[in-house]
């Protein structure tokens, strides 16, 4: 047996490395996704007050803080026990929708499409987000301008574009200006049309990649995320949804406090990523692998597969459309970046009607209340998936336990299947070439996996590949340039 | 009686009794403060105002120092400089001050010291101690992390207050503030949650409950004004006359 | 009750007398250094063979305090009426590493039949006995410190009955200013000009502090002068109380000497009950109590203003001066401070004058004072000795030289505030300025000799160490800076420094110097200076072009694998 | 006029530095006229390359594989610039340092009673053990210049880059150093 690691894992947000085990007779044997970072939050929130817990855990990560931030504050809505005011909920929809316009924009044009543009085999030193300048300028500055769109709904609201302290519990520090609603309106067609145009791109280049379509991530699993109360597209509230490979519900209105009933962690000793698993599907003691029956993905792909519909016409055209290629449930993880892209749409749409929306400028944005609930929990859509955080305060609100369960992690299992089949698809023997290499990554790449904040507990990712005997034996550590 | 004093080479004059740091903020020289705060007595614990005085090898906190005829002083020579800088550097060395996730970040007198020393980096080693939170008061809190012992507050409670709640325990790099006899401070049946020592914190380690990072604006000015309206019997805040 | 000289002479004449029974008085000492030797044993097995052989008429055992040579205790003296044949015609004959056989043999041979045990006798030739000076430690092993009549035998209380009757006030103060004495604490000021500013201010009370805080690491000169002879300093603080018109009077001494405390109780008890303290003292107008304050063993306290605060009942950490204690001190009232060794010098200077102790000394520093011998030494322990005596009479002739035939390397003086002086400088004759300007101090009067196999690194890191413990904290250069200078300290005796590293500390010394309120932190680097002035090579030979990280070395896992 | 080989590293943190680098948006584009970027987490390269100009340092030094990293780019660049406040000061990375020694909460983590384990992640040459204690970037290594913020803010990413790229150390000051905020 050999063993290959991809180290770094490269254009991804976080510290990961792969295994590629090959027998040997050259043939992939398994594959394997490791996070290696680990930061620990969960142990240091410990003894801080629950208000400064929005802005630290918002810490977690630098490319979806928002998230965080909007998970820890309705933890604490729940630990105050308040309603929020109605302007304060509206904001927080907003700035989400920011931070899911700016993550995919950044995933799709500054991570991504370099593979698609200049092609998976193409040179690694050009193959990122200043080669694609170089060569698409008109579509970089788009890209760029799409993702700035994003972070600037983010900064128009809570001050600055990274870690912003803005949604507290019990609301959020400030209102949206009238100056600023106009400014972001005004940006706002331009951001649409550019969502447009990388549809209508990535359309055009699903019929180039047959075989990565095909074997990036796909296989039959379950799905998860939240859904409004009327089954719709949802990224802040609502309630949880399971859905089978056929699209058939296998829960539904499961209260997001109770995550504990539904999700089980499994940890393994070549990741500091733990590994969530659908409970109900695996038996007490079983071990969790990749093939676990407990596998379920999270973020885009499974957003779209779960809700009836979107709720938003340009949306829901295009999901429309979507469901008639791919059918009800789309199986290939190289679609999350085609439904990261109706997202975006999706998101547009719902910054407009937020804009629109006469109370979105009111001031009272924010309810006063003390510790009334020694627990809460929060959970949000962030880009990559359902993020839960779960709080324990004592009575004066200073934390005393902290879990939390970040989207990525939730396809840990699905992205350690997915390195592995497309592995299995493209090593055809022991020389394996660069863009093969790629491509493996480019697997991970398609779930935009975000180690930084996963490994909360645990932290980042890039790829290496390292070739072991059949004794386990390092013979060489492959890097490609 | 006006007498002549001589600060960075300038002529200047004063009052006999006034100490030089007042002489220097009336005449708009700059000179760093902690633990000094108008309405409080003079503790000259930081050593940031630290001062050459002509004629003397022992550097003099201009807090402390009273103004005397003929007295000669420089106040940033490249030496108190250097020294100031070091000071603000162990400050931050000695504690947890992690800037992004406190209540004060922005404003904080540690880091506006930090700004004005021109400190981008400690070149000490951290010391990472292990300190606590205490939330136990309905209305306040009291992180350790980002207590920096200027004692501001131990004096706003004493001598305006007069509740005598805090005091410092401990010594050296264990010295720490306490609340009544090392009890939490919910417990502490001296205090009468006036928030004067909330007031007077410089930094993020005394904070309303409830404010989240960023969020803690401290009222210093609050026991000057207590301080002077008590000497001259006039409870009428100034601009209001 | 005493009131006249009559009376002092009636009690040292009965006590003359009592002694003068006796054939043999047998002088125990019962200082803490013998004591952990096996003191206690040795004073039993004289008792218990003095019985035996029947001699209790003829022989006195007398417990008494340090007779200074602590590296060969227990010590024991005998005195004996007459000088006899036996003993060479001596009348005094000093035994050391005494043992409760060698009491019996002593008490068999000596003491029943005037034979001297000839192989355990010191000889008063020797240079550490022969070259002291005693003025403070006139009493201490020869009187027994729990009775008052001993001090008075030995003309105590003389100098008290002296000023108050022959002298005014002013004229206690000039005589001691004249005699040039100065503090004993380590700072070396004039004491003649502190007892002035507090003659001369103003207020309804005064108050005088004897600073019994005795700190340093080693240093143990302040508590044999209140275990041995605590009525002498009672005297010099009443005289001092008259000549300032202080009223009440505390003795500072730290929690850990729990006998200095007992017999300074005791003196005090004694001395209230002959009306040497109290009101109208000797049956004159003038009144001073005194108290016993007990320091909870912090360093810092010795510093003056920190002194005051903690017999206020504060937290003992130093205050901003000016104002000077004597200016407003205890509870805002005039207030001056002596080291106990300072007042125990008062009574001598009444009695034999001013011009008597200006003989003694350099033109700077006059008097004696008290070293503590310790380190590489074949004789260590403590000595009072004439200031102007070179370091090298101290180490070579009464310490008897380096032991083991090693090499001298360095001499530290003055403990945690003081240097480390080099060999070549051994020459120099003692007095606070020539100590300064080698760049260590007076002190306390510590005195530690190093040879070759000493770390000068090491030496500075112990002292650092020392202050980083006993740093109040109040002020930000010394708690914080003490903690960075021994973890840069430590990093370089364990060759992890870099040069980087070296002028890092530097700096810190420079800043911590200048900047801290008080005299601990501001002497705190002095050891590190002085070893980095005389012995930097030692620093460098030290350094590495690649230091190791702190954390270089990963957390090992191989316990954590099994769930 | 010949580019400088710029890379960026990212070691222990958020990647929110990073993030903000990317918020430089259209000045990238002026920023890719004059600097060449080499090594980035959002660039394929994976081995750190020889003879570069500039390297930002995301992150504080929390693991073996930070350490080994850090120390190569040292051996590999001209500058080191301590990009953000978890390399210049550790923050929140660091904020498990007052917990001591990082085992029990490592254990705490991965083998809580609801996890499925197969006990603390350490797989040799794979998981990088923690280091004891997390360190800011000069603990480790020289460093040239700091960035200070949480995370620096574009504007205060390019009032740094703009000396760099000309070949000077920037010298910032006023709040532009201020720590914990962006400006």
């Amino acid at each position: 047996m050999k063993r290959l690691v991809i180290d770094p894992v490269t254009r991804i947000e976080g510290h990961a490395k792969i295994s590629l085990f090959l027998d040997d007779a050259g043939k992939l044997a398994d594959a394997k996704f490791h996070v290696t970072e680990f930061r620990g939050f969960e142990a240091f929130c410990v003894g801080r007050p629950l208000w400064e817990m929005p802005s630290l855990t918002g810490r977690t990560c630098g490319i979806c803080p928002v998230s965080h931030v909007l998970a820890a504050a309705k933890a604490g809505d729940e630990i105050l026990a308040v309603k929020l005011p109605e302007t304060a909920l509206k904001l927080r929809r907003l700035m989400n929708l920011g931070q899911l316009i700016q993550s995919h924009a950044l995933s799709f044009f500054h991570l991504s499409s370099p593979d698609f543009l200049l092609g998976f085999d193409s040179d690694p030193a050009k193959r990122n987000v200043f080669g694609l300048m170089d060569v698409e300028p008109e579509l970089a500055r788009r890209g760029i301008r799409l993702r700035k769109f994003g972070q600037d709904i983010i900064a128009k609201l809570g001050g600055q574009k990274i870690h912003p302290a803005w949604a507290v519990p019990g609301g959020v520090r400030q209102g949206l200006s009238e100056e600023h609603r106009l400014e972001l309106l005004e940006a706002l067609p331009e951001a649409q049309e550019t969502t447009f145009l990388a549809l209508e791109l990535f359309k055009t280049l699903l019929d180039k990649f047959p075989e990565e379509v095909a074997s990036f991530g796909n296989f039959p699993s379950l799905f998860l995320g939240l859904v409004t109360p009327e089954g719709l597209w949802e990224h802040h509230d609502g309630l949880i949804r399971v859905v089978d490979e056929t699209g058939a519900l296998v829960a539904d209105k499961l209260e997001p406090a109770d995550y504990l009933d539904y999700i089980g962690e499994a940890s393994h000793n070549h990741s500091y990523l733990k590994s969530p698993y659908y409970r109900p599907n695996v038996a007490e003691g079983e071990a969790i692998t990749p093939e676990s029956a407990g596998l379920y993905r999270v973020g885009p792909l499974a957003r779209l597969n779960i809700c009836n519909r979107i709720g938003t016409p340009l949306a829901d055209k295009e999901l429309t459309e979507f469901r008639e290629r791919f059918g009800r449930v789309a199986l290939s993880s190289f679609q999350y970046h085609y439904a990261r892209l109706i997202e975006i749409l999706a998101c547009t749409e719902a910054v407009a009607l937020h804009l629109q929306d006469p109370k979105i400028t009111d001031t009272r944005v924010r309810a006063q209340a003390g510790i009334n609930v020694l627990r809460g929990v929060g959970v949000s859509e962030a880009p990559r998936g359902t993020l839960f955080h779960d709080y324990h305060v004592d009575e004066n609100g200073l934390i005393t336990k902290v879990n939390m369960i970040i989207a990525t992690g939730q396809n840990n299992l699905a992205m350690n299947r997915t390195v592995k089949q497309i592995a299995q698809t493209f090593i055809k023997g022991p020389d394996i070439a660069e863009g093969i290499l790629n491509r493996i990554e480019a697997g991970a790449r398609a779930f935009d996996p975000c180690l930084s904040c996963s490994t909360h507990a645990i932290g980042q990712m890039p790829m290496q590949v390292e070739l072991f005997s059949a004794q386990g034996e390092l013979l060489k550590r492959l890097e490609r340039n | 009686m006006p007498i002549n004093l001589n600060i960075n080479e300038q002529n200047l004059k004063a009052q006999e009794g006034e100490t030089l740091l007042t002489v220097a903020r009336r005449e708009g020289i700059p000179l760093p403060t902690l633990c000094f705060l108008e309405g409080l007595s003079v503790a000259g614990s930081c050593r940031l105002c630290l001062v050459e005085v002509e004629g003397s090898s022992k550097l003099q906190p201009a807090c402390a120092l009273k103004v005397t005829e003929g007295l000669s002083v420089k106040t940033a020579t490249e030496r108190l400089k250097r020294y100031r800088k070091m000071i603000v550097e162990l400050l931050f060395a000695e504690g947890n001050h992690v800037c992004a996730v406190c209540v004060s970040n922005g404003n904080c007198e540690l880091q506006d010291l930090a700004v004005q020393m021109g400190v981008d980096h400690i070149r000490f080693s951290y010391q990472f101690p292990e300190r606590k939170v205490d939330l136990s008061h309905p209305l306040f809190g009291f992180d350790a992390n980002r207590c920096v012992l200027c004692t501001r507050c131990v004096r706003a409670c004493d001598e305006i207050e007069g509740a005598h709640t805090w005091d410092v325990a401990g010594r050296g790099q264990s010295a720490h503030i306490i609340s009544d006899m090392a009890q939490p401070w919910g417990s502490a049946t001296s205090c009468t949650s006036c928030s004067k020592c909330v007031a007077v914190c410089p930094v993020g380690a005394l904070f309303g409950k409830g404010v989240s990072v960023a969020e803690m604006k401290h009222q210093p000015a609050v026991v000057d004004f207590l301080a002077s309206a008590r000497r001259e019997q006039n409870w009428h805040k100034k601009e209001e006359q | 009750m005493i009131k006249s000289h009559s009376d002092l002479e009636i009690i040292s004449l009965e006590e003359k007398q009592n002694t003068a029974q006796y054939r043999h008085r047998v002088m125990c000492c019962n200082s803490t250094a013998c004591l952990s030797a096996g003191a206690h044993g040795v004073r039993e097995a004289f008792e218990a063979s003095i019985k035996r052989e029947g001699l209790e008429p003829q022989v006195q055992v007398v417990p008494v305090g340090c007779m200074g040579l602590c590296s060969q205790g227990p010590l024991v003296a005998v005195k004996s009426r007459l000088p006899n044949q036996e003993t060479g015609g001596k009348t005094e004959t000093l035994y050391h590493s005494v043992n409760p056989e060698l009491a019996e043999t002593i008490c068999q041979e000596h003491l029943a039949n005037g034979k001297a045990v000839e192989a355990q006798v010191l000889s008063p030739e020797l240079p550490f006995f022969a070259r002291q000076q005693r003025i403070v430690l006139a009493n201490a092993g020869e009187i027994n410190p729990e009775r008052i009549e001993d001090y008075i035998a030995r003309g105590g209380y003389q100098a008290l009955l002296q000023a108050l009757s022959t002298m005014t006030p002013l004229e206690v103060v000039e005589s001691i200013e004249q005699s040039g004495l100065r503090g004993r604490g380590g700072g070396g000021y004039p004491t003649g000009k502190k007892w002035r500013m507090l003659h001369e201010a103003q207020a309804e009370s005064k108050y005088v502090v004897a600073n019994g805080d005795e700190g340093d690491p080693g240093a143990y000169m302040d508590r044999t002068i209140m275990e041995d002879d605590p009525h002498r300093i009672i005297e010099g603080m009443t005289i001092a109380a008259y000549a300032t018109g202080a009223q009440q009077g505390y003795l500072y001494v730290r929690a850990e000497y729990p006998v200095a405390v007992r017999r300074l109780e005791t003196a005090i008890r004694q001395a209230k009950r002959q009306g040497l303290l109290g009101n109208k003292i000797l049956d004159k107008d003038f009144g001073f109590s005194l108290e016993v304050r007990i320091g909870a063993g912090a360093f810092v306290c010795g510093e003056e203003t920190a002194l005051l605060a903690s017999i206020e009942g504060k937290r003992g950490q130093p205050v901003l001066r000016p104002p000077y204690p004597t200016q407003r001190g205890l509870w805002q009232s005039p207030t001056m401070i002596n080291n106990v060794e300072t007042f125990a010098n008062i009574s001598s200077i009444i009695q034999k004058g001013a011009d008597w102790f200006r003989s003694i000394g350099t033109d700077s520093s006059k008097g004696s004072k008290v070293f503590a011998l310790a380190g590489k030494l074949n004789h260590t322990g403590l000595i009072e000795v004439p200031l102007g005596i070179t370091l090298r009479d101290i180490v070579e002739d009464m310490g008897g030289g380096v032991a083991k035939g090693r090499n001298l390397k360095a001499v530290q003086t003055g403990g945690p505030s003081g240097g480390c002086i080099p060999e070549a400088y051994l020459d120099t004759a003692i007095d606070y300025e020539s100590l300064q300007h080698l760049g260590s101090i007076m002190g306390s009067g510590g005195f530690i000799v190093m040879d070759n196999d000493d770390s000068m690194v090491d030496i500075a890191k112990f002292f650092m160490e020392f202050c980083r413990d006993e740093s109040c904290g109040k002020c930000l250069p010394c708690r914080a800076g003490t903690v960075q200078m021994y973890q840069l300290l430590d990093k370089i005796s364990k060759s992890q420094a870099s040069l980087d590293d070296l002028a890092r500390l530097e700096d810190l010394c420079d800043m911590v110097k200048h900047t801290s309120l008080c005299g601990l932190g501001q002497t705190a680097p002095n050891p590190v200076l002085s070893t980095l002035q005389y012995f930097r090579q030692e620093y460098l030979d030290l350094m590495t072009d690649s230091p190791p990280q702190v954390a270089d070395k990963a957390i090992n896992y191989e316990a954590l694998g099994e769930g | 006029m010949s580019r400088i080989k710029l890379a960026t590293v990212w070691l222990g943190g958020c990647a929110g530095c990073h993030m903000s680098f990317l918020d430089l948006d259209e000045w990238l584009f002026e920023l890719a006229k004059v600097a060449e970027l080499v090594f980035s987490p959002i660039a394929d390269a994976k081995v750190f390359p020889e003879g570069v100009d500039v390297a930002l340092v995301e992150g504080a030094v929390a693991n073996e594989d930070n350490l080994e990293l850090i120390k190569k780019v040292r051996e590999r660049s001209k500058w080191v610039i301590s990009f953000g406040d978890c390399a210049v000061t550790g923050n929140v990375t660091a904020l498990r340092n007052p917990l001591g020694d990082p085992t029990p909460m490592l254990k705490r983590i991965y083998l809580a009673a609801n996890v499925v384990t197969e006990g603390v992640p350490s797989e040799k040459g794979i998981v990088p053990a923690l280091l004891p204690r997390v360190m800011p970037v000069h603990e480790v290594i020289k460093v040239d210049a700091f960035l200070t913020g949480c995370p620096p803010s574009a504007a205060r990413i390019q009032a740094a880059l703009e000396p760099l790229v000309k070949g000077e150390l920037p010298k910032l000051e006023g709040e532009h150093i201020r720590f914990g905020q962006g400006a």
